[in-house]
């Protein structure tokens, strides 16, 4: 599957505003993860969580096609 | 009980407004502002930007948490984002309650919460030129040295 | 850092303005308000009278407590004395921190050092005409049946 | 000595705004108490506290001459 990863802040200032990554079927929110460390390799961006339709996602969680991917580094609102 | 991102200045009054009513012995108003010094540099203003769609569907979550477990729907809360200036609010907090340290009670929850889950980043401007994401989950001198 | 005992309306934004400072990350704003209902009876005012030379002191003392306590020189109450109606303010304590979590420990803790000490009282009013002075110290349900 | 005792709420409804007691030299605020609840019998007034020179009192507080003191019902600010 393709997926369309939404990124911010720091994530986004070094890799752009989303990526395209294409995972296999069945791939969940932990290999996302991966593809996506190894896309910021030399980076030294902060370890981010994941949101699958605004919502916090467990790494063990099956993405689908459609679903809305963001990556979340460390937050600071408030 | 309303819970807004908004991208112009917050007026802590209006919001104390919104929520008193003659029901409530307490209301209690939390206000974050741009703080001038962070972790020893000097900051002169903050950008602050959010993932939209998700920071307001986790601060109505907040707002309804704090409802359940304070027992009050009188809690509003508004979140600005965008470029703030040194002293300009980013966050404000208004709950009203019958009893007073219910009131308390849930302004603490809802600052805490809004902390910890609002996919909601800040850029600070230092005085050097210089500008950063601002990153809690780094120790802070490790923060300086880096 | 401030405290007064006064015989006017409080304005609680002008205190938050007062206690507001760039080097603030916080500022908390606490309003007591007159309760509709008090214990199961409906109020609809209440007189509040102070022993005024001492409650000056015991509010003065409270707040330099907090300062010493908390950190901050920021801080600012007022108590209204006379007769208030429904949904006017009683007291209103203004916090200002550059830790958003000591200026609500200050907050609670001038709340409830001043419902502890001061020496005010008051009167409440009852839509059945009556008139009373509540005592914190009496069980709520052995006052009803009194 | 004779001491004039400010009252406040419930008490000063009772009794008066103030009382005028007479009290053996040395006398304590156990003393001043006992005299004032003397003066209370049969108008069910809430147990009070003593403050003297606008300072709660302990118990064994001696009084002297030209002390303002006051009694202190239960409060109820804030």
């Amino acid at each position: 599957m393709v997926a369309n990863v939404l990124l911010f802040a720091s994530w986004a200032d070094a890799l752009g505003p989303s990526v395209r990554l294409e995972l296999p079927e069945g791939a969940t929110v932990r290999h996302l993860l991966d593809a996506m460390t190894a896309r910021a390799v030399g980076k030294s961006l902060p370890k981010p969580l994941v949101a699958v339709n605004h919502k916090y996602a467990r790494a063990d969680l099956h993405l689908r096609h459609g679903d809305e991917i963001a990556i979340i580094p460390p937050v600071a609102g408030g | 009980m309303r819970a807004a991102i908004v991208d112009r200045p917050l007026d802590p009054a209006s919001l104390l407004a919104e929520v008193a009513t003659p029901a409530s012995g307490a209301s209690t108003l939390f206000v974050g502002t741009v703080r001038e010094v962070n972790e020893g540099r000097v900051v002169t203003g903050i950008d602050y930007s959010a993932y939209g769609p998700m920071a307001e569907r986790e601060l109505a979550s907040v707002v309804a948490e704090a409802r359940e477990r304070f027992g009050t729907e009188r809690i509003v809360v508004e979140h600005r984002i965008g470029t703030l200036r040194l002293g300009e609010a980013s966050i404000v907090i208004a709950v009203s309650h019958a009893r007073r340290a219910a009131a308390m009670d849930a302004q603490r929850f809802v600052i805490e919460e809004v902390k910890r889950r609002l996919p909601i980043w800040k850029r600070e401007h230092y005085a050097d030129g210089t500008r950063e994401w601002v990153d809690p989950t780094r120790a802070p001198h490790v923060a300086e040295v880096r």
